[in-house]
């Protein structure tokens, strides 16, 4: 069974490799694609239901590097058999709803290719019992996330969050690789267990871990990092839902809970975790309230929602262990990716993501209405949706932790999950409300949302930004059942479509078949998916009185944001100030902090040239213009006169006879 | 055996007064003569040297007459080149710059014909 | 017998070339038949394992002994193939300007054979008259074939830098080469490993190792003797930069390994400090430049300083991991910078420059096959795992946070950091080529793009974007290599 | 105690042929006054026949030295002190005369060679014969002359016949430079002389200050010896005789600033570029090859009689040695003149040369004669290229840029002209070069001169950018052009049939430094291992 552990990771590489190879023709592509992915759902569903409960799944065989082991095992227990399915699931759904997003699009091969790979990256991260395979899987999901950011390559704004995705993220992968190393040296030895398992060498394992909570708290998006992933919403959306829903920011949840043990046994790295995760979940969830854009409330609440995971790996007790934190991974993979999906659909319909052009929108299919309906449900936590036990679970883990004398860390995020909770109900009521709400004026899409529009035109003013509204009037523009050529669709490019009449056709139909499926299939498993968690020891774990004091907030949280939309006649947020909320579509400049910051490396850059060209090569250069110089005026001094070159022998007579005599012993 | 000293210090002073000379003089013949007063130093040495007992071969007075003849083979070029210098340049200062610019035209290959015509 | 005949192909290839006239159309079949050769026999004489072992200069015990062993097999093939493929490459493009093909080629022939003369030499002496052998070849290249957009009186400085520079290093290392040879009494590389520095105080062995370290250091190039690096890459046509990024720069490693560690250990471990901390203020250095620089070549050159800044690194620890990470971050250097040159090159040809200021079509769109080779080439600059250099930057980090018993462990792991830092640096700067090239950020949709790469050119691209994909994802296939050699090298710091 | 020298005529021959060949020349050319070639072919061969003679001294292997003039006998130095070995004690044995070992014949060898070299440069370009002077018969006599004191200077042991020997390479050098009688010509002899004479003159006093502090009037290890032990031990003597080492100390540097002037070491170089550049090709090939074999078997004399006492570096051959490397490079690197910028690179080379001096152990001398020889070869070659140019384009062959194309036109000419420099300037293909900067800094290392080391590591940098700057033009296409469009059928340009002497002296010296940079060992091995 062993070589299901390996394929799991192999044949989405394989896909992703071969698509980028083959994908000249795209029903091959598609092929590829979703059979790979299929086939990883079957392979990841036999690994979960057999686990094998070892860690040592050879890969390529290990590293001769004489003082260190790095076996590169691949692990197959529950934890990973569960995760592994899930990932593989999701991205089985975007990778079907993907092909008829990108129906249109001539870049759809290598973008199926590099769902593949991320997948590929993802799911060695969740098999890996080695901590360089986790790097590797780490980093490759850095990579993709690039390629898929940056997938609309024609536009500064895709392109600049591509580059700012991925470097943010590398600059706390400097922290994780430091992080990885020391853990490494540690036990001399890149194995989990062995890892895991060293005893001794306490203070080098605090900084190590402390260095894995930053590198996760980059790839997570936890403050500081946290402004890279609304930015990310650049991507086409089946990007968006794969970078979201279960891979590159619940990497980071995955990678602490396999560590859990040494985590445990540090409050020190747990503490940073738990501040990190509180604040980030605290601030993440008010921004989303004031977005004036989907799926960048849906990018906030990703934050939100992943910092969630994160807190309570931080604040559970050792002997609650990983379930809670990774039960939220789960439900969250489920309704994060069906929010996006939807969300990706009502783009198409509306031919933009502004919250105030899809007023109403939801309501022209029923699918869909009632799949964003459950999303934003789950999402809130509103039982008896996933959402609503895994979260529940985090708190009475909390709580618990508490209880265990974590004393600070258990109580800040304590606090921090009621907070999140009222502000999570809030933003999902409200977005429901807009997407809900038919527009009051029959013609006009706009008219009744005055106060978004003006923060729009905020947004839209700052030219650092590189979410200009107007520039994200992208997505598939028309209606599904007929779909023409975008406007920089390449005709070089194009399916050659006079020529295959019938297959178009029968395309047109198959096409949205595949994303209602998706859609349906993720709605069904944010109903049902708790179902899942009771295969997880720890996962499932509600306590009464934390639920009741968690719905009674949702209620009450969403009751006031109907009452502040005026049962939905306009857009909760507008009793937010302007100011405020102009600064929270911004990011409160967490951008301009970021460029402030690149800006000085690249002064520092700019000040290394000067250096290397006038100090570090000026030596050089020197010491050419003194041989020129010299020969110059040696030449002006040797002219051929006779009697010159008399003194020179006679001086040379008294030199090499001082010199001789000296230093005669 | 006398006190060696009063040769050699006659030597120092008759060899410090050729390199003066040689330093001092721009006339090529006074250099020369110069020359010839340390070469006068140096066989004085050689004479002195060679008178000590047991030399054998009269070591030091053969070479000094080997000394001699050189400088005079040595003097008979020298003077054949100042005599010719002089009739190129018009003079024999040797701490003038040469003039190096090019003779009378004459065929390139067979340079050199004019001059021993004019040695002659 | 067969290993001499190794050095000789390319050697007397490199005559016949040189000797032909400039209108001639065999050098075509000359310089294909010679680097195939060379290749062939190369891979058969790395299997077997064969050496010669003779006599050459008696009177100062100079013997003409060349052997494969595990720390030179992977930079022999290396070069080898990569020849073979930039006389195709060189075959395949256009006429070279400045002078005839069959010069060129015999330049980069004579390369080829004064580098595997290097790798192959288990004769100190004999290994630094072979590391000269490149030295003029190389200078004709840039001087000659060099940028002919430029003036030339830059490619008259770039040309005299990289000859200047590498003579100063390689006579300062000679002379720790007569140091050594002379208290050790042998200039066998064998023997004098064997000795492990036995006999030499520990004063003489840092003298040594110092001299070395620096003469070997402008190879590499280390930090601060790095800068006739980005003027030579810059000038140098396609061929020249490949071999220069990919074959020379090694040497300057591969010595330091062969000579410095493996024969002055101590000399070595008190100097490692030094070399660390200018290993990776390179690795800093090198990334900042390529931040602002705005000639592509250029940024290539400086992105070879960073790189190479980690196999110091490496070396500096002193560990077997490190010399395996060292021995590995130079083969994975070497591919990469092959491939990056090979494109950049191309893509210069057509641009006239590599300014990359220049609004032109993104690649990404006009010119996929650029494109994919370029995004793979970078992706491995900055370090991506699946990739070649992956391995020999963490594995360079990992030995350096551990190095070997004696060595400044707090220095080290602060320069660990550092160099994690220029990880970042490297995917900042290798994205914003990405960004400006292959995405078209500040181009010209308008523009002519580039004719797309095809043929022999295309296939050598991939060629090497294939072997990197393989040691990314296998690189025990090289670790093994090197293993029990490495070993070996270390022998005398174990004990 | 004294016996008759003993004479063994072909011990002697690599002095007695050239002698032979200069009467025969001199009798040739009252004979048979037509042939413009003659005495030349008679001088070439009479060369050549000096180099086969020292033949049988170099490959007798290390041990073997070829002597005669040997006498037995012993003579008194100083009064012998008591328990030091007296000099007459060690005169039990033999002394000879004329006395060549391995080093000596292999330098004799190389300087038969290269005077070769010289007279087939100096071969007249116009046929037939000029009806007023005999200028031919001479120039060959005064090669023959010059090469004959070289080849005794490398043999000779005792103060006059070394003295004597010494002149005898000089003085017909200085006649050879005035020769043309050019103002030139005038100039450079001039420079030539004043610097020589005084040279002669400190030479002459460095002998008799050699002869005073030893008694010996040989330059053998014994005499070293003698003076040595009398101040060790100086206990019975007087006063006087105490500063004897001071007194060798003294006749050392005199005798090498005497050879200094010879060998262009800085300071005593300031006649070398004037000179060169105002002889012809030939006699300027000669100054920089033959003339220097003298100068260093000269010194090299004096050096192996040193050897015996173990003396330490001396710091005065490194200041000089590092002195010229340094200014000879400096001034190289502004020359355009090719003969000028060989001068200089004279100049530099002979820091080179007398580098390995610092030790004056066998191996340091040894190293010496092989860099020597190494040089020698390369600047043959260069020098024959030089002359074939000038030969074809006059006077502007003189400056670099008649060499601009050079690998287009000629691509075996470009090619042995790139031989030679690279061998200058230590780079492969010249291997052989590189194997004398190995050979050369090896008892520097011995002696433990590092800072030497490392100024001679930055002079191999200079020396590069100094051929560097003569190779560009060859390899460089754009100037070719430029050389070609501006060159027309001027009338220096002689017919074909003239250029063959210097064609195949070109051939004959490419070939050797081609087959010693293949295998250097057979140079190497000249000297023994």
């Amino acid at each position: 069974m062993t070589w299901v552990v390996r394929l799991i990771v192999v044949v989405p590489a394989i896909a992703g490799l071969a698509g980028l190879l083959l994908g000249r023709s795209r029903p091959i592509a598609r092929g590829i694609a979703v059979g790979a992915a299929a086939a990883t759902t079957v392979l990841a569903l036999a690994q979960w239901v057999a686990p094998l409960r070892t860690a040592d799944v050879t890969t390529f065989g290990a590293l001769p590097l004489g003082d260190l082991s790095v076996p590169l095992h691949l692990l197959s227990d529950r934890l990973s058999g569960l995760v592994s399915f899930v990932v593989a699931l999701v991205v089985l759904a975007i990778q079907t709803y993907t092909v008829w997003y990108l129906r249109d699009d001539r870049r759809y091969p290598p973008f199926a290719a590099g769902v593949s790979l991320f997948a590929a990256g993802m799911l060695l991260v969740v098999q890996s019992s080695d901590l360089v395979l986790t790097l590797v899987g780490w980093e490759i999901m850095g990579w993709c996330s690039w390629l898929l950011i940056g997938h609309d390559s024609e536009r500064a704004a895709a392109r600049r969050a591509a580059y700012k995705a991925f470097l943010v993220t590398r600059v706390a992968d400097v922290a994780m690789v430091v992080g990885l190393v020391t853990l490494s040296v540690r036990a001399r030895s890149t194995d989990l267990l062995a890892v895991i398992t060293q005893p001794e060498g306490a203070a080098l394992l605090t900084f190590g871990l402390v260095c894995v909570v930053i590198g996760v708290a980059g790839k997570s998006g936890l403050v500081p990092f946290q402004d890279w992933l609304p930015d990310a919403m650049e991507g086409p959306t089946p990007a968006s839902a794969l970078i979201h829903a279960a891979t590159m920011v619940a990497a980071g949840t995955y990678v602490i809970a396999r560590l859990f043990t040494l985590y445990a046994a540090d409050d020190a790295a747990r503490t940073v975790l738990a501040v990190l995760a509180a604040v980030t979940m605290v601030y993440a969830a008010g921004l989303a309230f004031a977005q004036a854009d989907l799926k960048r409330l849906l990018a906030y609440s990703t934050l939100s929602q992943v910092a969630i995971m994160l807190a309570a790996l931080a604040a559970a007790p050792a002997s609650v262990g990983v379930g809670p934190g990774i039960g939220h991974l789960i439900g969250h993979a489920f309704f994060k990716a069906l929010l996006f999906l939807g969300a990706g659909w009502l783009a198409a319909l509306v031919g933009s993501t502004a919250l105030a052009a899809m007023a109403g929108r939801g309501r022209s299919d029923v699918l869909l209405r009632w799949g964003m309906a459950i999303g934003l449900a789950a999402l809130a936590g509103v039982p008896p949706l996933v959402g609503f036990f895994t979260k529940d679970t985090v708190i009475d883990a909390a709580l618990e932790g508490i209880g265990d004398g974590a004393g600070f860390r258990a109580w800040v995020v304590a606090v921090a999950l009621f907070a999140t909770v009222l502000l999570t109900a809030a933003y999902c009521m409200r977005a429901w409300l807009l997407l809900d709400t038919p527009p009051p004026a029959p013609t006009g899409v706009t008219e009744g949302t005055e106060g978004s529009l003006d923060v729009e035109a905020v947004a839209a003013r700052e030219t650092e930004r590189p979410l200009d509204v107007s520039e994200r009037h992208r997505e598939p523009e028309a209606v599904d059942e007929t779909p023409p050529a975008r406007p920089d669709h390449h005709p070089l490019h194009a399916e050659p479509h006079e020529s295959r009449l019938p297959a178009q056709l029968r395309e047109a139909q198959l096409l949205p078949l595949l994303r209602t499926v998706s859609v349906a299939a993720l709605a069904a498993l944010t109903v049902l998916g708790a179902l899942l968690l009771l295969t997880l020891a720890g996962s499932l774990h509600v306590g009464w009185l934390s639920a009741l004091v968690s719905v009674l907030l949702i209620a009450g949280a969403a009751g006031a944001v109907w009452a502040a939309s005026r049962r939905g006649a306009r857009d909760a947020a507008d009793v937010v100030p302007d100011r405020v909320r102009a600064g929270a579509v911004a990011g409160y400049g967490a951008d301009a902090a970021y460029a402030a910051l690149g800006r000085a490396v690249i002064a520092v850059a700019r000040l290394v040239v000067v250096l290397d060209r006038d100090v570090v090569d000026a030596y050089p250069r020197a010491f050419a213009a003194t041989a020129h110089a010299a020969g110059r005026a040696g030449v002006r001094t040797h002219r051929a006169v006779p009697s010159v070159a008399l003194i020179g022998v006679v001086a040379g007579v008294l030199l090499v006879a001082v010199l001789g005599v000296t230093a005669w012993r | 055996m006398i006190h060696l000293q009063w040769p050699v210090m006659l030597a120092a002073v008759l060899a410090g007064l050729g390199i003066y000379g040689v330093l001092a003089r721009r006339n090529a013949v006074l250099v020369l003569i110069g020359v010839e007063l340390i070469l006068n130093a140096a066989n004085l040495l050689l004479v002195t040297a060679g008178t000590r007992q047991d030399s054998l071969f009269a070591a030091g007075s053969v070479i000094t007459l080997f000394v001699i003849t050189v400088a005079a083979g040595e003097i008979s070029i020298a003077l054949a080149v100042i005599l010719v210098m002089f009739r190129r340049f018009g003079h024999i200062d040797l701490t003038a710059v040469p003039d190096l610019t090019p003779d009378a035209p004459e065929p390139e290959p067979t340079t050199g014909v004019q001059g021993e015509v004019v040695e002659r | 017998m067969a290993v001499t005949i190794l050095v000789l192909i390319p050697l007397v290839a490199a005559i016949v070339l040189f000797a032909m006239a400039p209108s001639a159309t065999a050098d075509r079949l000359v310089a294909l038949v010679a680097s195939i050769g060379a290749a062939v026999l190369a891979i058969v004489v790395s299997a077997l394992r064969l050496d010669v072992d003779v006599m050459w200069i008696r009177s100062l015990g100079i013997r003409w002994h060349l052997a494969p062993d595990g720390v030179s097999i992977a930079l022999i093939l290396l070069t080898a193939l990569l020849t073979v493929g930039v006389v195709l490459h060189t075959l395949h493009g256009p006429p070279p300007q400045g002078g005839s093909r069959s010069t060129l080629l015999g330049c980069v022939l004579l390369v080829e054979a004064g580098a595997l003369g290097t790798f192959l030499a288990r004769d100190a002496l004999l290994f630094f008259v072979a590391f000269e052998v490149v030295l003029v070849p190389m200078w004709v290249l840039i001087r000659r074939f060099g940028d002919h957009h430029r003036t030339d009186a830059v490619r008259a400085d770039a040309a005299g830098r990289f000859i200047f520079f590498t003579v100063l290093g390689s006579t300062l290392m000679l002379i720790g080469i007569l140091f050594l040879v002379y208290h050790q009494g042998t200039s066998d590389l064998d023997v004098l490993a064997a000795a492990h520095a036995d006999r030499l105080s520990h004063g003489l062995q840092v003298a040594i190792a110092a001299l070395l370290l620096t003469g070997l250091g402008i190879k590499v190039p280390l930090w601060p003797l790095h800068t006739w690096l980005p003027a030579a890459h810059t000038i140098a046509p396609t061929a020249g930069s490949v071999l220069l990024a990919a074959v020379l720069l090694k040497m300057g490693t591969y010595g330091i390994v062969r000579l410095a560690v493996a024969n002055v250990p101590a000399g070595v471990a008190t100097l490692s400090p030094v070399l660390a901390i200018l290993g990776v203020v390179g690795v800093i250095w090198g990334g900042l430049a390529c931040l602002v620089e705005r000639d592509l070549k250029r940024l290539v050159a400086y992105s070879s300083v960073a790189h190479m800044g980690f196999v110091a690194l490496a070396l500096a620890s002193g560990s077997h991991t490190g010399l395996q990470a060292a021995l590995f971050g130079n083969i994975a250097h070497g591919i990469v910078a092959a491939l990056l040159f090979l494109v950049v090159g191309d893509l210069k040809e057509q641009w006239g420059s590599a300014d990359l200021a220049v609004a032109r079509a993104s690649l990404r769109d006009s010119a996929p096959r650029f494109g994919v080779p370029l995004v793979f080439g970078f992706a491995a600059a900055l370090g991506l795992p699946g990739l070649v250099s992956f391995w020999g930057e963490f594995l360079a980090l990992y030995a350096a946070w551990s190095p070997a018993p004696g060595r400044p462990v707090a220095l080290l792991r602060a320069c660990v950091v550092v160099g994690a830092v220029g990880l970042a640096i490297a995917a900042g700067y290798a994205l914003r080529v990405l960004r400006i090239v292959w995405a078209g950020e500040g181009g010209n949709p308008a523009a002519t793009p580039v004719r797309d790469l095809r043929g022999v050119r295309r296939g050598l691209i991939v060629t090497l974007v294939g072997a990197m994909v393989v040691l990314g994802v296998g690189p025990q296939l090289l670790l093994h290599l090197s293993d029990l050699d490495a070993a070996g090298v270390l022998g005398a710091v174990r004990r | 105690m004294t016996t008759t020298p003993g004479l063994d005529v072909v011990t002697l021959l690599p002095a007695l042929i050239p002698l032979a060949g200069v009467v025969i020349v001199l009798v040739a050319d009252l004979v048979v006054p037509r042939f413009r070639g003659f005495p030349y072919a008679l001088a070439a061969l009479a060369s050549l026949g000096a180099a086969g003679a020292a033949v049988p001294g170099v490959v007798g292997g290390a041990g073997a030295v070829r002597e005669t003039f040997c006498m037995t006998g012993g003579w008194f130095a100083f009064g012998p002190g008591p328990g030091a070995p007296s000099y007459s004690q060690a005169q039990a044995a033999t002394e000879c005369l004329w006395r060549a070992g391995t080093l000596g014949s292999s330098l004799q060898l190389g300087a038969g060679l290269a005077a070769a070299v010289c007279l087939a440069l100096a071969w007249p370009s116009v046929r037939g014969r000029s009806a007023e002077v005999s200028r031919e018969p001479v120039e060959a006599v005064l090669f023959l002359t010059a090469l004959t004191g070289t080849v005794v200077v490398a043999a000779s042991r005792d103060l006059g016949t070394w003295l004597v020997a010494l002149e005898l390479a000089t003085l017909p050098v200085i006649a050879l430079v005035a020769l043309s009688g050019t103002r030139a010509a005038l100039a450079g002899a001039m420079q030539l002389l004043v610097t020589s004479l005084v040279s002669f003159a400190l030479l002459a006093v460095g002998a008799a200050l050699w002869f005073l502090a030893t008694g010996a009037p040989f330059f053998s290890r014994d005499a070293a010896l003698a003076a040595g032990h009398v101040s060790q031990g100086g206990t019975a003597l007087a006063a006087g005789q105490q500063p004897s080492v001071a007194l060798l100390s003294l006749s050392l540097v005199l005798i090498l600033a005497g050879l200094g002037f010879k060998l262009s070491l800085v300071p005593f170089h300031a006649w070398t570029p004037t000179a060169y550049a105002c002889s012809t090709p030939a006699v300027a090939t000669f100054l920089a090859t033959v003339s220097k074999v003298g100068a260093l078997a000269a010194l090299l004399v004096v050096v192996q009689a040193l050897a015996a006492l173990s003396t330490p570096g001396l710091i005065a051959v490194a200041v000089l040695a590092a002195a010229s490397m340094t200014l000879g490079n400096l001034m190289a690197l502004r020359q355009d003149d090719v003969v000028r910028l060989l001068a200089w690179s004279t100049v530099a080379q002979a820091g080179w040369v007398v580098l390995p001096l610092v030790s004056v152990s066998p191996l340091g001398q040894r190293s010496a004669a092989i860099y020597l020889l190494t040089y020698v070869a390369a600047t043959l070659v260069a020098f024959a290229v030089v002359a074939r140019t000038v030969r074809e384009v006059g006077s502007r062959g003189l400056s670099t840029a008649a060499y601009g194309g050079l690998w287009k036109r000629s691509p075996w000419r470009a090619g042995a002209l790139a031989l030679a420099l690279t061998s200058l300037a230590g780079l492969p293909p010249g291997v052989i070069g590189l194997v004398g900067k190995v050979v050369a800094l090896r008892p520097v290392i011995v002696e433990g001169w590092v800072w030497l080391a490392v100024i001679a590591a930055g002079n191999a940098v200079l020396g590069v950018a100094v051929y560097l700057r003569w190779l560009r033009p060859v390899v460089n296409p754009s100037e070719a052009e430029a050389a070609a469009a501006g060159e027309p059928a001027g009338p220096g340009v002689s017919p074909t049939g003239r250029r063959l002497a210097i064609t195949m002296a070109l051939v004959g010296s490419a070939l050797v430094l081609l087959v010693v940079s293949v295998q250097p060992q057979l140079l190497l091995g000249l000297f023994g291992s």
